[in-house]
């Protein structure tokens, strides 16, 4: 009977002739997103930019944006101007650092130490960009061990984990990331022989890190719950395999997607924090900068040069709108929910 | 067929009930009886039907039948070994010699890893075979299927229903178990491409030597396939026998009423005699007293809605739990 | 024609209140100023502006009195007719109950300033059972108090003319009065407090005149003490009238604006007070004088009096005793051209004294607290360690735990950002507080000696000075001023400057009053 | 030219369906879903489209509602109702016609409800949309409704959230709802696929009685063969976007002139007389839209493909019957001759 | 009924306990957070401080000492700072409870109907140039710092163009109580509502249009449009009204962390003496009472939101109503 022979017919939906994994077809989609890439070219930019700031600090602004610069000048279409400025009027109080000059010399300005703030952005910018991205490593890295053992093992563990979860929960973000940074920020950790110093990065990474885990742990563990529960788990558990290569071989692939799809907005997430904290002053210390801190200087410059704290905050805008771009395309292309749709109909 | 006199499978008085509701909800948690006082003997070689509607616990009994719930109470034994009491680790060894196929093609592959993976994964796990085995193995079993094997490189995305199902089958005959469950293995399918898998378990079987225990919804299919069946209503059967003699001289007005309602492509017959079940099934959360048909029976009497009635022998090889069975002939079609 | 200023209402306002108004505790600037005209010690700081405001002038009691048994031993005549605001009058009981609550309360000075009082040592052991016994002493009949002390204290009336000398009455409950203020004897008492929204002063209906010179009556009849607005806010305000003074220094961004806008509503005056960098003398780097010499030679003060807000708010200082204070003699050795006065850093031989401390590349941590200019003065001081060749790094903490995370020895702190602002006019209160052996306690909160510097010789001389003092002032201070240039020869600090107190009212305060000892007296100027 | 339009309006033809089709633009080229698709309704008819899933069959159906609201959707072809081209309607006139001239129901009465309102409600808001009727009036009518739907205690069932009922009762509420405004036309997709077939047999019951109680034509949508012939007058089958066969019912399951019937038809394991050691089954799988082979779309399963299957055969009318097969040129074809001749061969 | 509501109850109290350990557990982890030092004052002798920590009870253990917090907070409700010596901590929360009311609400109202506004004209232009437009400036919106909108808000309307007739009605920062000068309290509060809202409004819309495009995906509106409703019928009664069900729970839950002190940052850059800033200020001064009463406060709300928004779940869907 015909049925006897080989089916060898696939839906030609499956265009390509190499196999296509989810992974690549989750990729072609991304890339085909024209916002997607948009959002992605001008982070690459912003990195760069980033990266090249020892570059432009020594090349373009001549400046040591660490060093306090208050009784420094730089020449100006031909004339020698004080970088910290003298008020002369009246009664001659205050010392106003100098403005943007839109030169290659403090671009946006001096900030209240007389330092370069185009180039302290610049290494800001190294500094919000590593602590964001940290973070979220270490949120999603958290958060995947917490969710996937509470949802996987469930029982006692999953309870005492799932109340954890939910005290840090009931803790507004702000309230927690201020609370852990006054602690940490004051002294340091010393986990045995390992001391952090108070002003390592390392800190507010941690404490940013931490703070959104429940945010992510969650839906993890959700997700995990569910798939623990899904047919092809159940598939497996009957073919005899062990909890633990399902745990790797089929459950954490599908909750890799999901942290995929939150790594660009938990990021552009922490982005915000990070700021908030460092404007707060409990966030990067002095006189490292971050462009939360560089608006927290700005801040006292508000009414004088405002383009101090002006600048860092759209460079915040920028690279947040970015992400979150950049995080609407990747779940678009990763969201499997997205996908289950288009197959059932 | 001459049926073996001892079972492959034995499963006794099993009881399964779920936890439904939360804790934090009113209502609270409650208790579904998704199986109670099952019992079923499954002998080498035989494939068992398992009918009845939706929510009736068909998948339920499939699934603890190889210990993929639980049960509650009741004793299942496997090829003369009580595997009740045995823990997840100690039926690994156990799950090469019995197998499931599952109801949804999409859900039970998972989507992230190559149909080659998918179907060797038991070959590996259960480490008999060598790496060149294991391929000569996953091209072997594509051949039973009828696929091709240029799909093994290929993910469960790209199938079709048809093809998804047969990578199933393919991955629960890898071990060569003696023993499968397939539940609703052709309920998502089309019509024209149910056909080729009924074919393709019916060929399997007689190729590999089989036993099946077939959970369908459409009795023309168990009709196709079954050498024997159960039909279940709310969580226990209510008649099990020869497929022939269930089907054509039903004994329990539900088997009755359910073969009736079947809608049958007949040309000619536009309209048939139906006995239509009035009502809904009752929930299975808050099963009903007595005979749990009681509800919806046609000939219910006072007496069914007080005693339960047990599953008895009426002599033709087959066993009816009703108060007031049919007179078989009486519900037979000509 | 005074008179025709009395009444309105007085505005001020401040970023946050100072926590408790009970005057045996409360050790702020900001409330003292407060006390200043509520309440009233034996004696007290002169109510007026300019240098006198220095001196000590009879208050509740009658006189100055004259020392006795070589100045251990004191009687005040307790002054008839004056009257808390309760209506009771005060008595010599009251007193001898104060000095009985500063121990009771655990004053924070009670250790280092009354323990001169014979019975101390029993009161600070056990102070819920102070008598003093022996110690201060009321003859009802004579109307008299009567003070033995150890030993002789040439402070002693400046401790007794602080707040915490102020006489409350003997009925007031020995622990923290918090939040409610205690009955007042001066022109103005307060009537609510909550310190997170303001402070009430009304006038006190049983205050009368006694002396225009220790408590003067007020002009305005109510004063409203606001909490809360961020100093921007402050400015902003007093521009806009809505407030008449704001006890913040204004943020130096809206200094020109000021300036310009409104030169006649800001008062500058100097202050007895420096800003400085403690130095660790007991642990690396700074166990090695060439590297604190080098810190002092390199420290550019002007960038420091910048930051502060320019040379009008500040003068570069090298010294431990802040200029125009009891004892000061200009000395300035860690400059440009080494003499009396501060001109420009000298890199060379900062350099020079850096390669010779073998210091070079060690790691160095600037504790500083977040408020005001402390961050930026850290950040500039971790600049000029960073360019000495110290591998230096800010770290900035709350103000409120700063100050004594900086003391205690067990946190190696190894320089640190610190103010100190006099408590009275003594060079002692800079000296003999902030660099004696007696002030250093390692391992405890509560050191105030934070560089924990501690010279044999040097704190030989000061116990001497001590003592002279009691009997010849004048040799005294110049003796404090030698022992000054030798603390600064021994460099345990780098002091940055001393500034000046920028008071920016608004445009109908009238009549502006600066005590140095208080600052703006709220009683004598005009809303009207 | 197909007799049909001769015949159109004067037999009672409610609906006129001609040279539908629907494609829809993609990234990837433009996807024809429905190639030149013609059927009629008639007056208190049931006619019943089968066809496998993706078959094209709730396209057709959504094209006659103009429910299709995908943008990219181009739709062509015509539409009559009652004499007036629907393609050509205002989408106000549109609204008018739907719910109350023609009705609809689907396949999952669960998610084809709005969760968050009684079905008393939903019943409501589709009267009051199309008539003038108090709220209480709608009440009283959706309540009498209900209970002619068969559903017990029909005023507390209305007060009822869909996710309260079980699949049958939510059924019966979708068709009620369906019937509130006396359309002449309920257009069913699937209507009982989702449910038991004890539960299904009483609303096939349900939609038999419909012509007799509310003389409405009743166009079925569904994939089941037992269904078609339970109930229908006129059975239209679908292959991949085109119509495959369509005829009276007795003859299309009786004599099928398109192999696809055929094959539909036999690889349904019958319930009565001889098990077939195998079932006769089509091989391979139907095609996707973007995938359909030039010509007979059925040709490459078709186990009587030849050389003409290449082009696309029109529809060849046999008597009351008409198949797209070129089998069906030359009259009807003779199955049972052939397969008996394959079944010898078989066996030898 | 009555199980589950004490359950409910019971789970809040052990979130708030474990908040509360969690707290004073990070106070006492701080170095220098020892108040003894700083109640003491600045040139405290050792003997003195003794006393002090004394008589604080700093020199009990860690969990009499926790004990003794809840109880002065709890049951005589007569906790006071150690900052501000003898100032009660819950009259203050109480005071400024008001202060945070009214910006949360002002800027809940705003919030809530641009939001709707906005997802709507975008799902009902859904791939048009107003969604993208929309939706562009909704993720602008959510991309900036608060505290930066803030700060630039205030020097625009503060400084830079307060002269101008545009802004020259905008009074200086801070609060003034609606019982006392309503037209003050609204004038004072207008631009922090706009800028805690516009973060919401942006996600808010993002989520709403969403929701709303998913819905017009369900099986529902198919049904609808069937019926022969009106698109704007089929808008604001099926699919607005399903969708509602995640908006509102996403209000709940966020309006309860604003009103227990979320909105801190924007309350610190318009000096608004809410219970944010005073959580801030505790937080700062290491006010160890402060810090207890308003973290306790706040997370209060934060689980009263949740169980509310539970039970508002619950009456926007009956499938949740009832126990499945
Ligand atoms: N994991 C579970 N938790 C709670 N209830 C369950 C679970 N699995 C099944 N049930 C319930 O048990 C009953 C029996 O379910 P089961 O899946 O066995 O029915 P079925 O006969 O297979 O139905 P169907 O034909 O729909 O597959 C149903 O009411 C179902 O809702
Ligand atoms: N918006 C769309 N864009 C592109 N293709 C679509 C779109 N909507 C539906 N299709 C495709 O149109 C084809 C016909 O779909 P339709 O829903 O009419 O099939 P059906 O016969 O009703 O199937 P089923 O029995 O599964 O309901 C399917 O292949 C489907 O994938
Ligand atoms: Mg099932
Ligand atoms: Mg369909």
């Amino acid at each position: 009977m015909s049925d006897a022979t080989t089916d060898a017919t696939l839906p030609k939906t499956a265009a390509a002739e190499t196999p296509e994994g989810p992974w690549r077809v989750a990729l072609r989609k991304l890339f085909r997103d024209r916002t997607a890439v948009g959002a992605i070219i001008v982070l690459v930019l912003i990195v760069l930019a980033c990266c090249a700031a020892p570059l432009y600090a020594k090349y373009v602004s001549q400046s040591d944006p660490f060093q306090s610069n208050l009784d420094g000048s730089i020449t100006l279409d031909g004339n020698s101007v004080d970088i910290m400025q003298a008020d002369t009027a009246g009664l001659g109080l205050g010392v106003t650092p100098i403005g943007p000059t839109w030169h290659g010399q403090y671009f946006f300005g001096a900030d209240n130490q007389g330092r370069d703030v185009a180039a302290r952005m610049l290494y800001g910018g190294q500094n919000s960009l590593l602590i964001s991205f940290f973070a979220t490593v270490v949120t999603l890295v958290l958060a995947a061990i917490i969710g996937t053992i509470a949802g996987f093992i469930g029982g006692l563990t999953d309870t005492v984990l799932a109340r954890l979860l939910d005290v840090l929960w009931a803790f507004p973000v702000y309230l927690l990331a201020i609370s852990l940074s006054i602690v940490f920020i004051s002294k340091g950790i010393q986990i045995g022989p390992f001391t952090i110093p108070s002003n390592s990065l390392i800190l507010p990474i941690m404490i940013i890190g931490i703070v959104y885990v429940p945010y992510v742990a969650r839906p993890i563990r959700g997700q995990v719950m569910s798939l623990t529960r899904s047919d092809f788990v159940l598939a497996a558990r009957c073919l005899g395999v062990p909890s633990f290569r399902i745990l790797v071989r089929d459950i954490l692939p599908n909750v890799t997607t999901t942290l995929i799809v939150f790594a660009p907005l938990m990021m552009a997430l922490n982005m915000l924090t990070e700021s908030a904290l460092s404007f707060l002053s409990i966030g990067v210390q002095p006189p490292n900068a971050s462009w939360g801190t560089i608006i927290l200087d700005g801040e006292d410059l508000l009414y004088t040069q405002p383009m101090v704290a002006i600048a860092p905050g759209l460079a915040i805008i920028i690279t947040v709108l970015a992400l979150n771009f950049l995080g609407d395309g990747v779940r678009d292309a990763f969201d499997p929910r997205a996908k289950l749709r288009v197959k059932k109909d | 067929m001459t049926i073996p006199s001892k079972p492959m499978l034995k499963a006794e008085s099993l009881h399964k009930t779920f936890k439904v509701g939360s804790r934090f909800r009113a209502g609270g948690i409650q208790h579904l009886h998704a199986l109670s006082d099952v019992s079923l003997e499954v002998y080498p070689g035989e494939i068992v039907g398992l009918v009845g509607e939706s929510g009736c616990g068909k998948s339920t009994l499939g699934r603890c039948l190889l210990r993929l719930y639980d049960v509650d109470d009741g004793r299942i034994t496997f090829k003369d070994r009580d595997i009740t009491g045995l823990s997840q680790r100690e039926l690994r060894p156990l799950r090469a010699d019995m197998q499931m196929v599952f109801q949804d093609p999409y859900s039970s592959l998972n989507p992230r890893r190559r149909v080659g993976d998918l179907i060797a994964e038991p070959l590996r796990v259960h480490g008999k075979h060598s790496a060149s085995d294991v391929q000569a193995r996953l091209r072997e079993l594509m051949e039973l299927v009828n696929l091709s094997p240029d799909f093994l490189t290929r993910f469960p995305h790209e199938f079709s229903g048809g093809q998804r199902q047969r990578i199933g089958i393919a991955r629960a005959i890898a071990l060569s178990p003696s023993l499968i469950v397939a539940d609703e293995p052709v309920s998502a399918l089309d019509v024209s491409v149910q056909a080729q898998i009924v074919n393709l378990f019916m060929d399997l079987q007689e190729k590999l030597g089989l036993t099946y225990v077939f959970i369908a919804h459409d009795l023309s299919v168990v009709r196709q396939i079954a050498t024997r069946t159960a039909v279940m209503y709310l969580g226990g059967i209510v008649e099990l026998g020869e497929t022939d003699r269930v089907l054509h001289r039903p004994a329990h007005p539900y088997t009755a009423a359910l073969i009736s309602a079947v809608p049958e492509p007949d040309p000619q017959g536009n309209i048939k005699a139906r006995t239509i079940l009035r009502g809904e099934p009752p929930s299975p959360t808050n099963p009903p007293s007595g005979c749990r048909f009681h509800t919806r029976c046609p000939v219910a009497e006072a007496r069914c809605s007080a005693e339960v009635p047990l599953l008895r022998a009426l002599g033709d090889n087959r066993s009816v739990a009703c108060h007031f069975p049919l007179d078989g002939s009486a519900a037979a079609h000509a | 024609q005074a008179a025709d200023h009395m009444g309105g209402t007085l505005n001020l306002t401040g970023a946050s209140a100072a926590g408790t108004i009970d005057p045996q505790i409360n050790y702020t600037s900001q409330f003292w100023s407060v006390l200043f005209i509520t309440n009233d010690g034996l004696v007290a700081f002169k109510h007026v502006s300019g240098e006198s405001s220095n001196d000590v002038v009879p208050d509740l009691a009658t006189a100055i009195p004259a020392p006795q048994d070589g100045g251990k031993t004191y009687v005040f005549t307790i002054r008839k007719g004056v009257k808390f605001s309760n209506g009771k009058d005060v008595t010599p009981d009251d007193v001898v109950a104060t000095f009985q609550r500063i121990f009771k309360v655990s004053n924070p000075n009670a250790g280092s300033w009354y323990n001169v009082i014979v019975g101390a040592d029993a009161c600070l052991k056990t102070p819920a059972t102070c008598t003093l016994a022996g110690g201060v002493v009321a003859d009802d009949a004579a109307n008299t108090v009567t003070f033995h002390l150890t030993q002789p204290d040439s402070e002693f009336f400046y401790k007794l003319a602080t707040p915490f000398g102020d006489i409350v009455p003997a009925d007031t409950a020995a622990k923290d009065l918090g939040t409610s203020p205690a009955p007042a004897t001066g022109p103005y008492m307060i009537t609510s407090y909550d310190p997170q929204k303001n402070m009430i002063l009304k006038r006190n209906p049983y205050y009368k005149e006694w002396s225009k010179d220790a408590q003067p009556a007020g002009y305005v009849d109510t004063i409203n003490y606001t909490f809360g607005p961020k100093p921007e806010d402050e400015v902003t305000a007093i521009e806009n009238g809505q407030q008449d003074w704001m006890f913040d220094s204004p943020p130096s961004d809206r200094l020109p604006e000021m300036a310009s806008k409104f030169p006649n509503s800001i008062h500058i005056n100097p202050l007895f007070a420096i800003y400085y960098a403690p130095m660790n003398v007991n642990i690396a780097p700074f166990n090695n004088k060439d590297a604190r010499l080098a810190v002092n030679y390199a420290l550019n003060r002007k960038s420091a009096v910048n930051i502060y807000g320019g040379p009008r708010l500040a003068v570069p200082n090298c010294q431990v005793l802040p200029p125009g204070f009891p004892g000061y003699k200009a000395y300035c050795p860690y400059t440009k051209n080494p003499g009396s006065k501060w001109s420009a850093p000298d890199m060379v031989k900062a350099k020079a004294l850096m390669k010779a401390s073998g210091q070079i590349g060690q790691p160095v941590t600037v504790i500083a607290d977040d408020q005001n200019v402390d961050p930026a003065l850290g950040t500039y001081l971790v600049s000029v360690l960073n360019e000495l060749g110290f591998k230096a790094t800010l770290k900035v903490i709350s103000a409120n735990i700063q100050f004594t995370y900086i003391q205690n020895t067990k946190n190696n702190v190894q320089i640190s950002i610190s103010q100190w602002y006099q408590d009275y006019p003594a060079a002692s209160d800079f000296i003999n507080v902030l660099l004696s052996c007696g002030s250093f306690h390692p391992g405890s909160d509560a050191s105030i000696n934070i560089s924990g510097f501690c010279d044999k010789g040097i704190d030989a001389e000061i116990n001497k000075n001590l003592i002279t003092a009691v009997t010849d002032q004048k040799a005294a201070n110049a003796e404090w001023g030698k022992i000054d240039a030798e603390l600064v020869d021994q460099a345990p600090w780098a002091t940055m400057f001393t500034p000046k107190q920028l008071d920016f009212v608004s445009a109908r305060l009238k009549n502006f009053t600066f005590s140095d000892q208080f600052h703006m007296i709220y009683s004598q100027v005009w809303v009207q | 030219m197909p007799a049909d339009l001769m015949t159109a309006n004067p037999d009672g033809t409610l609906l006129d369906v001609r040279d539908l089709c629907v494609s829809f633009r993609s990234e990837r080229g433009i996807i024809r879903i429905l190639e030149n698709v013609s059927f009629t309704v008639r007056e208190r008819e049931i006619l019943s489209i089968v066809g496998e899933s993706g078959s094209g069959k709730s396209m057709t159906s959504l094209a006659v509602m103009r429910l299709i609201t995908d943008p990219n959707a181009i739709i062509t072809g015509s539409i009559t109702y009652k004499g007036r081209d629907l393609l050509k309607l205002s989408p106000k006139e549109m609204r008018a016609l739907r719910g109350r001239e023609i009705a609809m129901i689907f396949q999952d009465p669960m998610t084809a409800m709005t969760p968050v309102y009684t079905i008393g409600w939903q019943i409501e808001e589709q009267l009051r949309a199309h008539q003038n009727l108090s709220r209480r009036a709608a009440r009283a009518r959706a309540v009498e409704l209900l209970g002619e739907m068969g559903v017990p205690a029909p005023a507390k069932a209305a007060g009822r959230f869909p996710h309260q009922l079980s699949g049958g009762l939510r059924q019966r509420a979708m068709i009620a709802m369906a019937l509130s405004c006396n359309p002449s036309l309920l257009i069913a997709d699937e209507p009982t696929t989702a449910l038991d077939v004890t539960v299904q047999a009483q609303i096939l019951e349900l939609l038999l009685r419909l012509r007799t109680d509310f003389g409405s034509s009743v166009m079925l949508i569904t994939h089941d063969m037992g269904v078609v012939a339970t109930v229908s007058d006129r059975v239209m089958v679908m292959y991949s976007g085109i119509i495959a066969e369509r005829g009276p019912k007795p003859d299309v399951l009786g004599g099928p002139t398109h192999p696809y019937t055929l094959g539909l038809l036999h690889s349904i394991p019958p319930m009565h007389g001889e098990k077939p050691h195998r079932l006769p089954s089509i091989p391979g799988s139907p095609p996707a839209p973007m995938g359909r082979p030039a010509g007979c779309p059925f040709q490459p399963r078709c186990e009587f493909r030849m050389d003409a299957c290449a082009s696309r055969p029109p529809l060849f009318r046999n008597g009351m019957q008409e198949a797209s097969c070129w089998l069906a040129e030359k009259g009807m074809p003779d199955w049972a001759h052939e397969r008996a001749i394959r079944a010898a061969g078989e066996a030898a | 009924m009555l199980l589950p509501i004490l359950r409910r109850l019971a789970e809040m109290l052990f979130v708030m306990f474990g908040i509360s350990v969690v707290v004073f557990g990070i106070f006492f982890a701080t170095p220098g957070a020892d108040p003894a030092a700083r109640i003491a004052g600045r040139n405290a002798t050792p003997e003195v401080l003794a006393q002090v920590r004394h008589s604080f009870g700093f020199d009990e253990p860690l969990p009499v000492q926790y004990v003794k917090v809840m109880e002065k907070l709890f049951i005589s409700r007569d906790l006071t700072s150690f900052v501000n010596r003898g100032e009660k901590v819950i009259p203050a929360v109480v005071e400024s409870t008001p202060v945070t009311l009214s910006l949360v609400f002002g800027a809940a109202v705003i919030w809530v109907v641009f939001a709707i506004i906005m997802g709507m004209i975008a799902a009902a232009t859904r791939g048009g140039i107003p969604d993208r437009l929309l939706m562009f400036l909704g993720l602008v919106g959510i991309s900036m710092p608060v505290f930066w909108v803030g700060s630039v808000a205030n020097l625009i309307t503060q400084s830079r163009f307060h002269h101008t007739f545009l802004f020259s009605w905008v009074p200086g920062l801070g609060y003034t109580p609606l019982t006392q000068n309503p037209g003050m309290w609204f004038k004072q509060l207008v631009i922090p509502w706009i800028t805690l809202a516009i973060l919401y409004i942006g996600l808010y819309g993002r989520v709403l249009r969403a929701n709303l495009v998913e819905a017009y995906q369900e099986d529902f509106i198919r049904t609808a449009r069937a019926k022969g409703l009106s698109e704007r019928r089929i808008m604001v009664r099926h699919a607005l009204r399903t969708s509602l069900i995640t908006f509102v729970s996403m209000f709940g839950l966020d309006f309860g962390a604003l009103v227990g002190g979320g909105a801190l940052l924007t309350e610190v850059v318009f000096n608004l003496p809410g219970v944010g800033r005073l959580t801030y200020v505790a937080l700062q001064s290491l006010d160890l009472p402060f810090i207890m009463a308003t973290v306790m406060y706040s997370s209060f709300f934060v689980v009263v939101a949740n169980a509310v928004v539970d039970i508002a779940y619950a009456w926007l869907d009956p499938r949740v109503r009832d126990a499945r």
